[in-house]
């Protein structure tokens, strides 16, 4: 059984193809590492994958059913959860308040209008399994420190129990000083869910996984156990540079 | 000075509490509606005006009470603001006549107001037939559309136009005027060659005048707002109507004495038919035209200043005949039947309609003396609604 | 603390009743005006979709209420139930238009579809009364006990008690899952679809419940005055009502309340003082407050709070 | 036949003052994201300037043209360094609130000197009146407008396409942040263009007195065409403006020439279905 | 003359509430070339959006020939002598090529005519808009847009990223020549250290927005194990 999948997943943008014909899969479970140059087009298959941009074509499947037509929305109800490589949060909400909201989506009681939201507790244990700061859970999201907004960012998406998760640079920006919740956050992710993590550095990509997939060009250049990846002399190259300047 | 201490007189109420007011409970109260600013600032300006000059030339005092105006600005384009001055008028200041109304739905607004509150409304401007019917304490001092346009389409008919297309603003009285000139002026073996209706916000002209010209009318009957007939008229002439030999006639509106001068040569020889020119050649209204010039120095009088200075006039007369009497159903019927000689000539307030009996004027627009005025060359006497 | 704070402007509102009994139809007025800002607040200011043509559903309420008044049937809380009801349905099928051309263009396609109707009703007259307005209508006491009033009475404790219980509804609605997903779509529309919420949906219910809330609003100002004009559906009363939640405060449900009788005491004091020129004087205090304030006064009332 | 071609002659002619009265929104819209409902009332401030150097002071009409382009465009300047620059951070709504405000403010100034009754001028004989080509006939002052704005509409698309300034007006518009990172002075840019987009409007405002009417409503009664132009046309060069202006010009008057019980429908219907098959402007592709 | 040509004490910056950078101290001098490396996401292009004042500085100091910068506007530095080439190449799409140079000229040496002579391509395309070229002429243009500005110091952000290798060969030699013939003094930002350290003569290397090594890029580029270590796949 395959978590997700994709099968020729195309996207041009005019005449521009970021993403080429990339076919792809993600076994449940699965500690996946995305990597790759920049502009190697990983941001765009993430988006591809989450439903923010349509496909120009190829399909992507999540457990065996075609989601490739389904909105974002539709794709978060199947299992599929994703975090943004810059913060997307809601700014003037609590972490408590954003979690929830998650939470009752979930439970399919976002269209509830005659009471209040429930969830607050389930809210609050997430967020004690996150070791979030007790004081931070009320503040606005926008006053809070950098690093504890990329951890809100994984909250919302683990309250929406998925059984797929895509981080997207989930450590990017943060300062040394906050990193290590952020890093607890990844180590603890719940083992039955598939996670594909796209991350630059490098020692959290290799600390945490079981696979890596190198995109170049927006297409698969490599993919392979930690190790394999280390020394294939390609994805070398595609990072240190052409091997005849090297040698020159 | 007297009219500026009037002014500063009922700021100083509108500022101050409740109760002050009823300490001055000695005055006699008007709460005049009209529209200060917005498209139709200019009819409440003249009106204003004209009352303004009536207290001028009469004095603040009659029988006993002296006159203070409050004067409310509706904007001319939301009736539910009329309503609700004409509310708090009548329940917080407490006058005991209300006057103004620029247009007809602001008009018809306030009717039930004067009925419940039992004080007498005077129009002074509005001129929809319909409107006297409204209310019992209607009184009217403007005119009707009817009843200035009847006489142009009997004269049309009467000096050998057969073929006539007809231009006017789609709202109740350009509805009002459209179907009393048809009337008689078919009624008098004439034909209406195209009937056109203009919005009454942002129209232009132009299209509608080509149509008319397609049609080769021999005349355009006309009538657009106080205001309005400059564009047209200017359009008129642009369009070359005049040299495919299709003559102008309308009511007094499109030739307002207000603009009329500015408007230029395009108006002249245009034939309209009114109740008052402020080239009227009388007494009354040389004394009118001076005291105006005091209140409004460089504006011309057009016939709604005319019609705010005759109700002023109304409201004082029946004031003396109650002796200073305030009961709304007392002034009312003290108004009815009042006659007098108006700047515009005689007129009437008909014991039964409560509305207008004025003589309407042929005027043909001339240049005297440098200016362009609408200069009287015939009269029908003692003209009624016939709407 | 929180309770009396909530509390004290239905208290103002109820103390007005007696404290001024004279100025009742201006208070009624910025009730009305109330529920309008409040319709919009739901839309702009929770949703954060802005509408340029608002007084569509205030004017096609205002009419339905007027027109069944006209033909017989005056019976005003049932009046504003249909009126809210076809405004609903109005929005219903618009909804997706709107939604479909996205930010600028929405907002303009919201003034167009105002503009269309406000036509529409202009050239209807043999419904409408076109120019000159509905004429004729007449409203039953409420409960068939409480004639509307000269004085303004009814009128005024009416539209008081409608803008109470929508604006309790309004709460209840913004604070459950419902209303909390709405200020997300504002706050972050892509967030707010990874985690699941059919945005565009959601904003359809908004723009729906905000159509039937200006419905009602609009059928209060035909029965209260027992008329109904053109000027209720015209693009000023769409951007009057704005204006009022901006100078409020938006997405506080009380900066509707507080933005609509700021702006509507200002407007009736000045141009009362000068008939002529009020419109200079509020000009400069529109402009002074969006060059001083952010959050309109509810904003500044809160920077005063926290100090 | 003729009559189609006379009307649809004024329709170019109002849709091209149409197009200079609003030009200067849509490139303040497309360069600095402002929102300025005020446009309308340099438009009516030009054409209050005209009035008065015509009808007080005797002024001849070119000249009176000219100075109410420049008495706009110097308003223009001094409210935007003063107030106007205040808000290029704020919401789109605070500026909405402001730009009203100035409209009531300037509306209500403009009264208090002038009064509030229709402003009218009269014309130089040269342009009054109506000539006849080949039986289509066309009122001199509508050639001239076709003249004036048709050598404007040159004038401006040329300045863009082919100064410095106009590229780096463009190199702005395209992207903001990059073009001062080149060390173009965009505020100073901007600046210059809210002066001119205001000193078109006046001039526009000038021209408008005939066919338009003036009076202190004039910047609201016109503000949703202005809207309409812009939104229609989109906002990253001076042709689609140009084209929206056009287009609400001919087919506004068609509409009243031909339907004349559907009125402003027309028009309205026409932006809606516009908008909607382009919502980003007529010259513009969803996805570009 | 004690300033060098770039004076960078004790930086800290970052986006928004986002700290990025924080301890940079750096100097480039008259005529010298600078490479700066790390991986994704290790800060480079925010240093140089900092220097431009488009990222926002929290703290430490920059100072551009003596002149402090610290609170200057992105415009107030390009004309006093940063020539930026942005990350994606960022040309003006609907200006033409001409447009493109012309629109942010400044008197000096190098004209239309020096830009058109250092990418021949260049003069080829003058008529066509930046959104019709492809990539590689896309980056000639953004270095010759900046080379326009006569700068003091060209700040290079990852110009060869995304480019097919022959395009990459050509723009490596146009860069040298700049920077080895004319005397340019740059910063270069590049992922692949072997294609930049050729060409430069100093080089830093940031790692989650610090410096973790320095020196002089010969030697860098005698130690594979140093650019393993931070720029490479390996653990540490």
């Amino acid at each position: 059984m395959i978590a997700l999948g994709t099968c020729h997943l195309t996207r041009r943008f005019g005449g521009f193809t970021a993403v080429d014909a990339v076919s792809f899969n993600l076994l449940p479970g699965a500690r996946h590492a995305l990597i790759g140059p920049n502009g190697a087009g990983k941001t765009t298959f993430v988006n591809l994958l989450s439903g923010a941009l349509p496909a120009s074509e190829g399909q992507v499947m999540l457990f065996g059913q075609d989601i490739t037509h389904l909105p974002q929305h539709a794709r978060v109800r199947a299992g599929l959860a994703r975090t943004f490589q810059v913060n997307q949060l809601f700014p003037q909400f609590t972490p408590l308040e954003s979690v929830t909201l998650a939470i009752g989506e979930r439970e399919g009681q976002g269209a509830t209008w005659w009471r209040g939201a429930r969830h607050g507790a389930e809210a609050a244990r997430l967020l004690d399994d996150l070791h979030f700061p007790e004081a931070d859970r009320t503040r606005p999201t926008a006053e809070l420190p950098y690093g504890r907004q990329r951890l809100l960012e994984i909250a919302l998406a683990l309250a929406l129990k998925p059984r797929v998760l895509l981080l997207d640079e989930p450590a990017a920006g943060v300062p040394p000083a906050e990193s290590r919740e952020v890093m607890q956050a990844i180590a603890a992710l719940p083992r039955d869910v598939a996670v594909l993590l796209i991350e630059h550095d490098m020692d959290l990509v290799f600390r945490f996984a079981e696979r890596i997939t190198v995109l170049a060009f927006g297409a698969v250049l490599a993919d392979g156990e930690p190790d394999a990846i280390a020394k294939d002399p390609r994805v070398r190259e595609a990072y240190l540079g052409t091997a005849e300047v090297a040698h020159g | 000075m007297i009219t500026r201490r009037a002014l500063a007189l009922a700021t100083t109420a509108t500022l101050a509490a409740p109760r002050l007011v009823q300490a001055q409970s000695g005055n006699f109260r008007i709460g005049l509606i009209l529209p200060m600013t917005g498209p139709f600032a200019s009819t409440g300006r003249q009106v204003d005006a004209g009352i303004k000059a009536w207290l001028r030339r009469n004095g603040e005092s009659v029988a006993g009470r002296r006159i203070e105006i409050l004067l409310r600005d509706d904007t001319g384009t939301q009736p539910d603001v009329t309503r609700r001055l004409a509310q708090e008028l009548v329940v917080r200041e407490r006058v005991k006549a209300l006057a103004g109304f620029g247009l007809t739905p602001l008009a018809l607004a306030a009717a039930p107001i004067a009925t419940e509150a039992k004080v007498p409304m005077v129009v002074m401007a509005a001129a929809t037939s319909v409107i006297v019917q409204r209310s019992p304490f209607i009184l009217r001092t403007s005119f009707t559309l009817p009843q200035a346009t009847a006489p142009m389409a009997q004269w049309a008919a009467a000096n050998g136009i057969r073929n006539v297309a007809t231009l006017v603003t789609d709202f109740a009285p350009g509805l009002d005027a459209e179907r009393a000139f048809k009337n008689r002026f078919t009624a008098a073996g004439g034909r209406i060659a195209l009937e056109l209706r203009t919005p009454l916000r942002n129209p232009d002209y132009a299209p509608f005048l080509q149509r008319v010209r397609d049609a080769a009318p021999e005349a355009l009957f006309i009538f657009v707002p106080s205001g309005e007939g400059a564009a047209l008229m200017k359009q008129f002439a642009e369009r070359g109507l005049a040299q495919a030999g299709i003559r102008v006639i309308g009511t007094g509106d499109v030739l307002d004495d207000d603009i009329l001068n500015e408007m230029g040569d395009v108006t002249l020889g245009a034939i309209t038919s009114h109740h008052y020119s402020a080239a009227h050649d009388s007494a009354e209204n040389r004394a009118f035209l001076e005291s105006y010039a005091q209140v409004l120095p460089n504006v011309r009088p057009n016939f709604m200043a005319v019609g705010g200075f005759d109700g002023m006039h109304l409201i004082a007369e029946a004031l003396k005949r109650t002796n200073g009497n305030d009961d709304g159903e007392r002034l009312v019927a003290a108004a009815k039947g009042l006659s007098w000689t108006s700047p515009r000539g005689p007129i009437t307030i008909d014991a039964n309609t409560r509305d207008i009996v004025q003589d309407i004027y042929i005027r043909r627009a001339e240049r005297r003396d440098g200016q362009i005025w609408n200069i009287e060359f015939d009269r029908i006497p003692q003209v009624r609604d016939e709407g | 603390m929180r309770i009396a704070l909530h509390a004290l402007p239905w208290l103002v509102a109820i103390g007005a009743y007696f404290a001024m009994p004279e100025q009742l139809p201006l208070l009624s007025a910025i009730a009305i005006a109330a529920l309008f800002a409040l319709s919009l607040d739901l839309l702009v200011g929770y949703a954060g979709f802005v509408t340029l043509g608002h007084a569509a559903f205030f004017g096609l309420g205002a009419y339905v209420a007027g027109i069944l008044g006209q033909q017989g049937w005056g019976e005003p809380i049932s009046g504003l139930l249909i009126a809210a009801a076809v405004a609903a349905l109005l929005g219903l099928v618009t909804a997706p238009l709107v939604l479909r051309a996205g930010e600028l263009a929405g907002l303009m396609v919201t003034l167009g579809l105002g503009l269309m109707l406000y036509e529409a009703a202009n050239k209807a007259a043999f419904l409408t009364g076109g120019a000159d307005g509905l004429q004729g209508v007449e409203i039953w006491p409420v409960f068939g006990a409480f004639r509307f009033d000269l004085w303004g009475r009814t009128a005024y404790l009416y539209s008081l008690a409608v803008l109470f219980v929508l604006f309790l509804l309004a709460q209840l609605l913004v604070r459950s899952p419902f209303g909390l997903s709405l200020r997300a779509i504002r706050e972050n529309p892509k967030r707010a679809a990874a985690i699941g919420i059919p945005v565009k949906r959601r904003l359809a219910a908004a723009y729906v419940i905000a159509a039937a809330y200006a419905g009602v609003a609009g059928a209060l100002l035909a029965q209260t005055t027992q008329f109904a004009s053109l000027d209720a559906l015209s693009f000023q009363r769409s951007a009057e009502g704005l204006l009022m939640l901006v100078l409020g405060g938006l997405g506080t449900l009380y900066g509707a309340l507080i933005g609509a009788a700021a702006f509507t005491i200002a407007h009736h004091t000045l141009s009362e003082a000068s008939p002529q020129f009020w419109q200079f004087w509020l000009g400069i205090a529109l402009v002074a407050l969006a060059l001083l304030g952010r959050g309109g006064l509810m904003g500044a009332l809160r920077r005063m709070t926290r100090r | 036949m003729t009559a189609f071609l006379s009307v649809l002659l004024d329709g170019f002619a109002s849709g091209m003052l149409l197009f200079v009265l609003s030009v200067g929104l849509s490139v303040t819209l497309g360069l600095m994201n402002v929102v300025n409902l005020a446009h309308g009332a340099f438009g009516m401030v030009g054409g209050y300037v005209c009035v008065v150097l015509l009808n007080r002071m005797g002024v001849p009409f070119p000249l009176a043209l000219a100075g109410a382009t420049v008495a706009a465009g110097v308003l223009g300047l001094v409210l935007e360094r003063t107030l106007y620059v205040r808000l290029y951070r704020r919401d789109h709504l605070e500026q909405v609130l402001f730009s009203i405000g100035l409209v009531f403010v300037l509306g209500a100034a403009v009264d208090w000197f002038m009064g509030a009754r229709q402003q009218l001028i009269q014309l130089p004989d040269w342009l009054s009146g109506r000539v006849e080509f080949w039986g289509v006939g066309l009122g001199r002052y509508r050639i001239f407008l076709i003249a004036v704005c048709g050598a404007l509409v040159a004038a401006l698309h040329l300045g863009l396409v082919r100064t410095r300034f106009g590229a780096q007006l463009r190199a702005a518009v395209d992207d903001g942040v990059v073009a001062r990172g080149m060390g173009l002075p965009v505020p100073r840019l901007f600046a210059l263009t809210f002066t001119l987009g205001s000193a078109l409007a006046g001039l526009g405002g000038a021209l408008g007195v005939e066919v338009l009417g003036l009076d202190p409503t004039f910047p609201l009664k016109y503000m949703v065409y202005f809207l309409i132009v812009v939104a229609v046309g989109g906002t990253n060069t001076v042709i689609g403006p140009f084209v929206a202006a056009l287009l609400l010009g001919i087919v506004d008057v068609l509409g009243k020439y031909y339907v004349p019980e559907v009125g402003a429908f027309i028009i309205y219907t026409a932006m809606v279905v516009l908008l909607l098959a382009r919502p980003h402007g007529l010259l513009k592709r969803a996805d570009a | 003359m004690a300033d060098p040509l770039l004076f960078i004490e004790n930086l800290s910056a970052g986006w928004g509430e986002g700290l990025v950078l924080e301890g940079i101290s750096l100097r480039v001098e008259e005529g010298q070339a600078l490479a700066l490396l790390g991986r994704n996401g290790a800060g480079k292009t925010t240093l140089i959006n900092t220097l431009m004042g488009i990222a926002r500085q929290r703290g430490g100091a920059i100072r551009l020939a003596g002149t402090v910068l610290d609170r200057l506007a992105p415009e107030r530095r390009a004309t006093l002598g940063l020539g930026w080439v942005p990350q994606e190449r960022a040309v003006f799409r609907s200006l033409t090529v001409a447009e493109n140079l012309t629109a942010v000229a400044r008197p000096g040496r190098w004209d239309e005519k020096a830009v058109y002579a250092l990418f021949p391509r260049l003069a080829e395309r003058r008529r066509n808009l930046g959104s019709q070229l492809s990539g590689g002429e896309q980056q000639m243009l953004a270095i010759g847009r900046a080379l326009m500005l006569n700068p003091r110091l060209l700040l290079l952000d990852e110009p060869l990223e995304g480019l097919a290798p022959v395009i990459v060969q050509g723009l490596l030699f146009a860069i040298q020549r700049l920077v080895r013939d004319e005397g340019m003094a740059a910063i270069l930002i590049e992922q692949h250290a072997t294609q930049i350290l050729p060409i430069t003569d100093q080089a830093v290397i940031l790692d989650r927005g610090r410096i973790v090594a320095k020196g002089a890029s010969s030697q860098m580029l005698a130690e594979p194990a140093l650019l393993e270590r931070h720029l490479g796949l390996s653990l540490h």
